[in-house]
């Protein structure tokens, strides 16, 4: 398959919960759009169904979930398994924005969301190329 | 959702009646709002507050403050347990902290008491707080006690959201004794989609009862906050907090601080902090509100802050040396842990240190007047007093409706906001000198001679830069604060 | 010792074969200088510099800075070994500084090599710097080119105190681009009783050779300080930077920093930075100096710091700040450290990032212009002319005559120097705003309406505080910046 | 021997070596004067010597040596040595100032002073108070 004829990649992304932290889904949003992905945007207080549901109806490549506000353990517990009950467990599932609350080593902040389903997991400030090389390579794009 | 629940809104105090009639319903949505039912809980808690010292009360502090002239430092806290949240306190108790602002979490922001009970004792089990704030339904008077008891400082609550009638209640009768109350704030800021009547209805409750309690005898106080995010306009700010004055004293309240989240422009931020003062007293004074007290304060800068702990904390003292050469009767603060984690008590330490040290330099010190100033003061106040007739009209001399249909016509709008109805078409940038400007004011009634003027110095920077005002600006300033050094001279040519 | 020497001065560029006359005395001083013997090293020296790049050259720096409306950071280094100075500047070379400031020993500074020497010996043994500096002249060329090339910044030297010629030649030699040189300064805050005709001799020796190089076509930088401590009067330390600047364009030296140490009150910073610059251009031209590059500089607070990091890092902050509102071109920092221990490179790295966030965030700010700023530049403008009116009055119109009578006479003097033949008669404290005012300015000839002016602001803080100026003030300002929040605290009554 | 027919301690004090940081033993020197003691006040840039002549020549009680800038272990090696010599093994040595140079525990830069002869080794910024409240002790006199 050439690249001409690849479809437009298509990425769900929002800021999960209750968190109105709107401004860094928002600025990756605008980062995706230059990169020539198709963002379906949630915008920030979204409850993870509406992530999962926006996926299928738009077959998402994949889910792009912030938070910053501190509640992540919570809002995300089982969104891997949600998404996998919903059909969606081949969906590139990346976590970022601010996930540490306790402080504590990022490994281990790391290792409780991968073990909530996410493929990858983002310290705060990540850039969004860094997100954006992540993705081509992990949807074949490049 | 729809924007408004219909709700009959009305700028005035509120009927006691009306009020007992809401409180039911109010202390009846969780366990520990039960305790509080009837007039005699209230009774109580008046007792309970007139036992305490003066240096209890925010109010009395702001007073002490300006007679001996020192600018008060108020550090954050709120994890899930009482016990995290007293250890937390007592890091910085030898540093003389004048008022604790405890936040409570999310859950309790949007009335869900059962989730935040859930947490709490997740959390319990756990060790670890699975809460960004202090959940004081959850742990109702006899926790929110032992908060008060274990400080000098005087405690008080930051809850809003959407409704934070019961956390109040509970505040109250545990000793607090100043709180954060908002409605307009809170919508653009953290509400996707409730009704801007049924918010501004919830705030009215709350002055409602702050009031019931200083015709008592205790000087409650009532911080009416526009710290928005670091990325709104100064003038943007300055109406959100003057019509949240305005409806609060309309229910009574007495003691009012005006507070402003700064931009990190000295001379704006200073004009913005000015402007506020002076229209404050000016409306309160036509509207017969003479009697009400007000003092400036200010809210460290509430947009990115980086994560290496130099830069951390360099932008933390010049955001106390800003708020300190403004004048303010005291600033809200920020810890070395705001970029990246929930902030710990060991981090607000350090923040007391630092802006202490900062505050007891520049005491006496201020920013002379200048034209400079001037300009970007009246700027200001042309904009706001514009926008404040505006939403008048729109309401029909009451702001509370006025309120309502501001949000509806776009007078009342923002860029970076969560709220779906709002209209989202303004846009703002920083000029060459960082100050923050309209690149696109939206549908808000910016007088036109303010709108040309903030034109004028985003079109300096351009020519500066060679490049235009635009989407690119906007996405760069958001983290511009935040950008590491390190990063910044890897990118220079030599 | 007396405080002349009786040797001839006159404040003209020395003839190239007087200067060489001394050069092989220097030079013979200590067996690093021989190998500098004779005018090929000269040239040597001048073909090592002419291989550098642009962005070694601290006067080049200068003007890049100044077009990309960049502020300068230059931390200090400064260790008995040539591998601890290289350590020390690499935990840092990533953050860019723009300068490394390598202080010198006190040995190297009194010209005592033998015991530099011997100390470099023991802290080589030992694996621990028993030298609060680096000394130049036991290393020699070679040491002195590893620090050069270890870093992108331009490597620059203090190192006078009475005699730093030696030093001087061999960092020049090495391709070092700047420096500070100090006469009348050094005597003030570092000697007990040497010559000031000397030490101004010195000076020019020093002088002579920067001016020798830039003739070459290298354009060698010469930093006219005045970071006096920081109890000392505003208008003192601009008096003495201008005669510092004054002398050295005599020698023919074409790029001179001005450098003021801030007292830490905004306004009057600003006022004694503007005022200097104003009044270093106006002398320069008079003289006929117009071809002379100025840049004003600020050094951190030369006075007490705090033990307690957080209130050190405010402090820091806070001195960054008011570098960059003053608009200056650079600024010489200070670390963590600084209470407590010789600065290490780690706290050099983390003040880099806090000055660099400050001076980043305050990019493009600067105070307005205002009467109150207007008055206080005014003032100082009117002492400084005066003073050096006089001094150039008892030279007969020679600047380096007169600084030396004016020594004698008590035209120059302040309070709190270890020198000897200095009156001592002059107090100084601060008002209520913390600027910094003569209480008593002794027999300079400070003019009526400045004293007045002084007097008056002191008399504000008397009547405030209750309480007389006098020595109780002085004392309690020798600590009253370090003084310990959580102290003050305990104080309190409630 | 009653209080009022005791003499007037006396006391000399200065900054030693090279170092010119005068600012320090100016505020002691106050400081004790007004705790009723004699100061013969030497100043800064004072060589060792100077302090045991003094010392010898006032009678002194106690010599207060302060150091600031860095070089203490070279300007002190021998201190309490060169005391013992002119006969002032008796007299009350103390340090202060800022003895630190590599950052290192307190209690090993003052065990390094300590073997140089002082009684007393005091860290950054010890208040006049202190130093007068154990001077008196020392010296009996309270
Ligand atoms: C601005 C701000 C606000 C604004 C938000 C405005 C808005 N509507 O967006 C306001 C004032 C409303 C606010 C409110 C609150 N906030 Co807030 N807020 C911040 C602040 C200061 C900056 C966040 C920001 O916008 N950064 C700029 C953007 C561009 O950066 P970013 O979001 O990190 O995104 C970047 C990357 O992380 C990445 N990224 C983000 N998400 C994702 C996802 C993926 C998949 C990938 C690949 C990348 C990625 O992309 C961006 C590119 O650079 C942070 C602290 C900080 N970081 O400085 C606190 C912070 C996030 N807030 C916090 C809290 C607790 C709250 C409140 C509960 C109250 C309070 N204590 O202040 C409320 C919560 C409201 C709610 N219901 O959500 C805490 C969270 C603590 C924690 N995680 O443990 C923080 C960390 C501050 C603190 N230390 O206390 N806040
Ligand atoms: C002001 C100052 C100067 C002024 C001195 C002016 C003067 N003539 O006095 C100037 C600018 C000239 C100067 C020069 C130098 N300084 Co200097 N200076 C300082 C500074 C900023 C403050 C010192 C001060 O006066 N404090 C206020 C007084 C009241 O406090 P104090 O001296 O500590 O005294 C109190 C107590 O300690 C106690 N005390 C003091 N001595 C004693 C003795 C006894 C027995 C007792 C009981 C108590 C006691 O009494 C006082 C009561 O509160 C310090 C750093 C700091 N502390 O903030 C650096 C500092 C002392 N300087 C330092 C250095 C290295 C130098 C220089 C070599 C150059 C340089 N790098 O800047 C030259 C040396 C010149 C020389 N030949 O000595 C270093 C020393 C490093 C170290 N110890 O490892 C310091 C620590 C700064 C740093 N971290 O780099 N300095």
């Amino acid at each position: 398959m050439d690249r001409s004829s690849r479809r437009q990649p298509v990425v769900v992304l929002g800021t999960i919960g209750h968190d109105a932290h709107i401004v860094g889904s928002s600025v990756l949003r605008i980062a995706l759009e230059e990169a020539g992905f198709k963002v379906v945007f949630l915008g920030a207080v979204v409850p993870a169904e509406e992530f999962i549901d926006a996926a299928r109806e738009s077959a998402a490549d994949a889910i792009l979930v912030s938070s910053l506000y501190g509640m992540a353990r919570i809002d995300c517990s089982d969104f891997g398994a949600k998404c996998e009950e919903a059909g969606l467990g081949h969906v590139k599932k990346y976590l970022g924005g601010i996930l540490v609350t306790d402080p504590e080593a990022w490994d281990q902040t790391e290792q409780i969301f991968r073990a909530q389903g996410f493929d990858r997991v983002y310290p705060p400030q990540t850039k969004t190329d860094v997100a954006i090389a992540d993705l081509k390579r992990d949807l074949g794009l490049d | 959702m729809t924007m408004l629940a219909g709700i009959p809104l009305r700028t005035a105090q509120w009927d006691w009646d009306y009020f007992l009639h809401q409180r039911r319903e109010v202390l009846s949505l969780w366990p520990s709002g039960s305790e509080l039912q009837g007039d005699d809980a209230i009774a109580a808690g008046v007792a309970y507050h007139k036992a305490q010292p003066w240096w209890k009360y925010a109010s009395l502090r702001n007073k002490r403050a300006q007679q001996e002239q020192r600018i008060q430092l108020v550090p954050q806290v709120g994890h899930a347990l009482t016990e995290q949240t007293i250890a937390h306190m007592q890091c910085s108790e030898d540093l003389g902290p004048d008022r604790w602002y405890v936040l409570t979490d999310t859950y309790t922001r949007k009335a869900e008491y059962a989730k935040a009970q859930d947490a709490v004792e997740r959390s319990r089990r756990d060790g670890f707080s699975y809460l960004n704030g202090y959940p004081l339904a959850a742990h109702g008077v006899s926790g929110a006690r032992a908060v008060n008891e274990c400080t000098r400082a005087a405690v008080g609550t930051d809850n809003n959201d959407e409704d934070a009638r019961l956390p109040w209640e509970i505040a109250l009768a545990a000793g607090w004794t100043w709180g954060t109350i908002k409605s307009i704030e809170e919508l653009i800021q953290h509400s996707r989609d409730f009704p801007v009547d049924r918010n501004i209805h919830n705030q009215q409750y709350i002055d409602r009862l702050a009031a019931h309690y200083t015709e008592q005898g205790v000087p409650i106080l009532r911080r009416a906050s526009a710290n928005l995010p670091g990325w709104d306009s100064l003038g943007f700010k300055v109406t959100v907090s003057l019509l949240e004055v305005l409806l609060s004293a309309a229910q009574g309240v007495k003691f009012i601080d005006l507070s402003i989240g700064i931009g990190m422009n000295l001379v704006q931020d200073v004009a913005a902090i000015q402007a506020l003062r002076a229209l404050a007293r000016e409306y309160l004074d036509k509207l017969g509100f003479g009697d009400v007290e007000i003092h400036s304060w200010t809210y460290f800068f509430l947009g990115d802050w980086p994560l290496q702990r130099g830069q951390m904390v360099g932008q933390l003292a010049l955001n106390a040396t800003i708020s300190a050469l403004a004048g303010c009767s005291g600033m809200y603060i920020k810890s070395p842990d705001e970029a990246t984690t929930t902030p710990t008590g060991e981090g607000f330490r350090e923040a007391m240190e630092i802006c202490g040290q900062v505050v007891r330099l520049v005491a006496g010190q201020r920013l002379p007047e200048s034209p400079e100033l001037a300009t970007e003061r009246a700027m200001i106040e042309c904009e706001v007093r514009a926008v404040v007739a505006k939403i008048m009209e729109l309401g029909n001399g009451d702001i509370a409706v006025g309120a309502c249909r501001g949000f509806e016509t776009g007078v009342i709008d923002t860029m970076f906001s969560p709220y779906r109805f709002l209209k989202g078409k303004v846009k703002v940038v920083r000029d060459a000198n960082g100050a923050l400007r309209y690149l696109d004011p939206g549908l808000t009634p910016i007088p036109r001679e303010v709108a040309e003027y903030h034109r004028e110095c985003i079109s300096r920077r351009e020519a500066k830069e060679g490049t235009q005002a635009g989407v690119r600006w906007i996405v760069r300033e958001a983290t511009w604060a935040s950008r590491s050094l390190r990063d910044e001279v890897a990118e220079r040519s030599y």
